[in-house]
């Protein structure tokens, strides 16, 4: 972990809730995407923690939707704004052990830390497959820079307004059936239905909760494993499917 | 050079600064930050008997200058605290540590108290009694004076070293609960913990926390503090640690003019981690713009 | 179109905004603003039976997310009050008026309320008894519940008037009051007043207030008002008006799903002048994004 | 009173703590030297009161002198910062009636609204004389504006170290002995002191008082009058010497 200052250099509008921002900084803390960091907002007690999308040494790429005043805030922020920030946070997601067959799969705003993982396998000379959620066409961002980097992409949208109809896991049934290890990121109950998919015999969940530190500290993030507590900020956001418990 | 050294029921501390059980776990995420050893001391994480999970998620919510928190006492429990945490923490911090007991009986306090009298690493036995008696239909041991006692009376008897009763600002008269505990052997006084507070999603229309309620704490709660130190410093003799709301050094000053002999920060730990470290180096600073050498001065300097 | 008008014990109010007893006047400084036509009423300054010059200065201190007063219940008495407030506010305000009665005796709130009762202006009679009952050593009578439970028997006992029992938060067990003020026949329940705080000014070491303590208000205390709004609702089955904090109409949504029927705004005025108005013409899009066609739908939301 | 955005356009640093501001935007709200605003700052909860040292239609001059937190973000904040401003507020000091041979008398940072008054004054051909007082040399400023507009100006420091040695009383029974109205502002132990001098047969005090609204609704600066209690923002800040109750 780090305390740093990050400044807003750049947002762009994706879609009717999600942005895209690039912030300036030192972000030498991250080592592993799927790591998280927390920016803190005037007027606002609790920093906010947000995924890196990606990050170089000297910056980071969020993807946010505006969910609440705090998000609202942010993605409005004028370029050129100053977020002290902690950086490096949580552990990522583990790029070694990715099984046979590995298989990103995100559920909306949950496709970001994925979006990072998936550069640094594309660097590393593997494609992964790619499963992306949303609820309709109206929502759908960031599948061309999944397709931008090689990757083999399917979109599924609740309506079928675009892709397949249905949710990520009728798609995986469906389409890609021979994948068999998940790196996994989005809402709960959509974590909890890939989990159940039986071609999946292993993989890595990223979980969110509410948080008051974000680094360890105070156990507001804790959950259950079959291994006792875990806290999210710091043991987690990304668990191993074999130790969570739903 | 100000003197920022203090003292606690005889338990020397280099200076008033101490993070707040609960928002400074065991010390280890803040010893990757800073060296502890600049701290006067800290309290670490509520102990119970048995290990505990605490409440289910979610357990914080934020609020106004403040943020609600339900985490419900996790931890190890007592033996692997002593077994585990303890030797943890002799090696990142050399001081004497502050031992925040939880219970849910008289028993309980008891015999967490029992097995902490053994550590020698533990200088203060801080008494966290804002939690509810099983035994009396689950009313909080800190809001009835008579409770409060008998947990002071049961504590001491297993102990020799100072105990410290940490009360809950959600009572009607906090001075009569302070006296009780004075009365009943206490050592020193802690305040306060959190107020009792509640946030609902609009969107669920439900409480945001799984246990409905949270305690508020942060900034918010600062001025209540305040008045409460100010209250039990004319109803006890004992030394008090102030807590609630602290971030700053000025608020380290206010809280001790109030009354306070030294000062927990808790929220702002969390907000900030290096928080403590920021306030112990502002502190001589603070002391000087005051015109004053030993810190000790400040202590109750707003009743005389 | 959504229906915001609420009902408090029979009393009709076009929208459930009510400025706050002592935040408002008597609310010619606000009418020179904007019409308070658009209010569901308002709550005048809290009136005693002699006129009050109140505490000497300062009676204003800054507190995060929130501010400290000792005004003292300033006020020119309820002779004064009847004879020329009560006309003037008529002119700038159509809607039933919520009188603010304090008192120092059970004679003088009963005093008051009776002289109240011969108003037609007067909607609601809102009584204010965190005030020190000079009978009982100046315990305060919103501390004890048989207190509580007297005045509003006094109170009762001369007007047809719905009668609004005004709490302090300053309580171990909020419900326990309301509950004594129930079954003493109040006709609702307000709450919260202010929590009490205080500051010390670091130059001069002493408390900033020149009656020390002061009631906190503000964001700060909205968390602690929800809780209790909910503790209340729970344990009565009065309208109550939920007040602490309140600054936006999501605030007022949030303390009508806590179990509010209407939603006073105190020190939010005295921030944003502006603030009761800009609320009531936010609540519409509130309740559309929460789904909601009439406002009553929401209070008590969060318990079902 | 108005509710309205001031805009910070310059800020200008005369002594090691006092700051002179020139802020833009819709300053309409004042007619008299002598009212005060009330400035927004951010995480602070009341407003700061501020008296406007001159305004024009377009804009107002501030002293500020930096007394705590609030004022020191407010001295330092950059051009281009926007503040949710209260105008407008109080009653000023009445031009009309100054008596025979007014005297403006000024104690530290108390001289802002003098200023504004001196201006008003020597608009309409009349050049009181100003007398300031200072704790010492290094806090003097402003002194040479009200000479440049043609006032006859007397400086009274604490230690001598510029113009007369001691309080503006000092100076005025030893300098000015013929003025007999004072229109006064400074620290309450200086508005008490000046109005005890037998040579002012009367005048206007400016008083100050912590406040949270500013506009006569909470009764939180009310201090006591011969005419009973009344508003420091609302009735005040300028009271006549008869009305005072010390
Ligand atoms: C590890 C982690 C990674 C995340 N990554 C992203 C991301 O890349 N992009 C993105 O848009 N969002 C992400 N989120 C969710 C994001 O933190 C919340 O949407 C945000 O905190 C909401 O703040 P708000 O002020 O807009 O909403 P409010 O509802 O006003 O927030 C109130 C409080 O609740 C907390 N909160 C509300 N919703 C959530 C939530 N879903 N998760 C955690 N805390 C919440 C806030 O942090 C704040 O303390 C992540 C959350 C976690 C825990
Ligand atoms: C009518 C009026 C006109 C004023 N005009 C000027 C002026 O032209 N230039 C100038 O520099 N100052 C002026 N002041 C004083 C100025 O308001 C305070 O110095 C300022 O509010 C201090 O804020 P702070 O955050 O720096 O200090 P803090 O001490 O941190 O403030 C804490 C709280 O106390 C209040 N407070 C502290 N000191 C005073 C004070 N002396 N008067 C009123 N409230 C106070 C603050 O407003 C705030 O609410 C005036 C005050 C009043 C009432
Ligand atoms: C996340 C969290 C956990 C806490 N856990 C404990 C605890 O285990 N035992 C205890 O006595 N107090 C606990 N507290 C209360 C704090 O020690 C402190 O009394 C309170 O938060 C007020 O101080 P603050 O405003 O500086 O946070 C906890 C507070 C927080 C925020
Ligand atoms: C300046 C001031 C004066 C007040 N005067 C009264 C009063 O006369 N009677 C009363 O019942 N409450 C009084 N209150 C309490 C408010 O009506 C309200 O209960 C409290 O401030 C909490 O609401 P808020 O957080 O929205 O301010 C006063 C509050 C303030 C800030
Ligand atoms: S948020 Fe504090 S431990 Fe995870
Ligand atoms: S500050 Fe509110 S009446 Fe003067």
């Amino acid at each position: 972990m780090q305390k740093t200052v990050l400044k807003m250099a750049q947002s762009r509008r994706l879609t009717r809730d999600v942005w895209e921002m690039v912030l300036e900084g030192d972000a030498s803390a991250f080592t592993h995407p799927g790591q998280f960091l927390e920016l803190s907002l005037p007027e606002k007690f609790l920093r906010r923690p947000i995924s890196v999308a990606s990050y170089t040494e000297d910056g980071v790429l969020l993807l946010v939707r505006a969910a609440g005043q705090g998000t609202r805030e942010l993605v409005t922020a004028a370029p050129g704004t100053e977020f002290d920030t902690l950086t490096g946070l949580g552990n990522g997601f583990d790029l070694k052990n990715h099984g046979e067959k590995p298989i990103l799969i995100g559920g909306g705003i949950g496709l970001a830390p994925l979006y990072g993982l998936a550069r640094k396998f594309v660097g590393g000379g593997l494609f992964p497959t790619v499963v992306l959620g949303f609820r309709s066409a109206a929502d759908v961002f960031y599948v061309e820079d999944f397709t931008a980097l090689g990757c083999r992409v399917f979109v599924a949208t609740e309506d079928g307004s675009l892709g397949v109809k249905g949710y990520v896991t009728d798609c995986i049934r469906s389409f890609v059936p021979e994948c068999n290890y998940g790196y996994v990121c989005g809402p709960t109950p959509m974590l909890r239905a890939v989990s159940v998919l039986p071609q999946l015999s292993d993989g890595q969940f990223s979980f969110e909760a509410r948080m008051a530190c974000g680094f360890g500290a105070c156990m507001g993030c804790s959950i259950h494993t079959v291994s006792g507590a875990k806290r999210v900020c710091k043991d987690g956001p990304v668990f191993q499917k074999g130790e969570i418990v739903w | 050079m100000v003197n920022l050294s203090v003292s606690l029921a005889g338990v020397e501390l280099k200076n008033p600064v101490i993070p707040a059980s609960g928002t400074f776990g065991y010390g280890r995420e803040f010893a990757e930050l800073y060296d502890l050893n600049l701290l006067g001391s800290f309290s670490f994480k509520g102990t119970t008997a048995s290990p505990r999970f605490g409440n289910e998620q979610p357990r914080i919510a934020e609020a106004p200058a403040g943020m609600l928190n339900a985490v419900g006492l996790q931890n190890p429990g007592i033996d692997a605290v002593i077994a585990k945490e303890i030797p943890n923490m002799e090696k990142i911090f050399r001081g004497p540590l502050i031992a925040n007991v939880g219970g849910f009986s008289l028993d309980e306090y008891a015999e967490n108290c029992r097995k902490l009298d053994a550590c020698p690493q533990v200088g203060i036995l801080e008494v966290n009694i804002s939690c509810p008696n099983v035994h009396a239909g689950g009313k909080n041991f800190g809001c009835d004076p008579n409770a409060a006692a008998e947990v002071t009376k049961a504590v001491k008897a297993v102990t020799k070293k100072p105990v410290f009763m940490k009360l809950t600002p959600n009572v009607t008269d906090i001075a009569e609960i302070a006296r009780a505990c004075a009365d009943a052997g206490a050592d020193g006084i802690c305040l306060i913990n959190t107020l009792l507070g509640m946030r609902i999603d609009l969107r669920t229309r439900q409480p945001i926390l799984a246990n409905r309620t949270g305690g508020l704490s942060g900034p918010a709660v600062f001025p209540v503090a305040v008045r409460m130190v100010w209250d039990v410093y004319e109803a006890v003799k004992l030394p008090i640690i102030g807590c609630g709301g602290v971030s700053s050094a000025e608020d380290v000053a206010e809280m001790m003019l109030a009354g306070a002999t030294a000062v927990e920060v808790g929220a702002a730990n969390l907000r900030n981690p290096y928080a403590c470290k920021q306030i112990v180096e502002n502190l001589p600073g603070v002391c000087d713009a005051l015109g004053v050498d030993r810190i000790t001065e400040l202590t109750g300097g707003a009743h005389r």
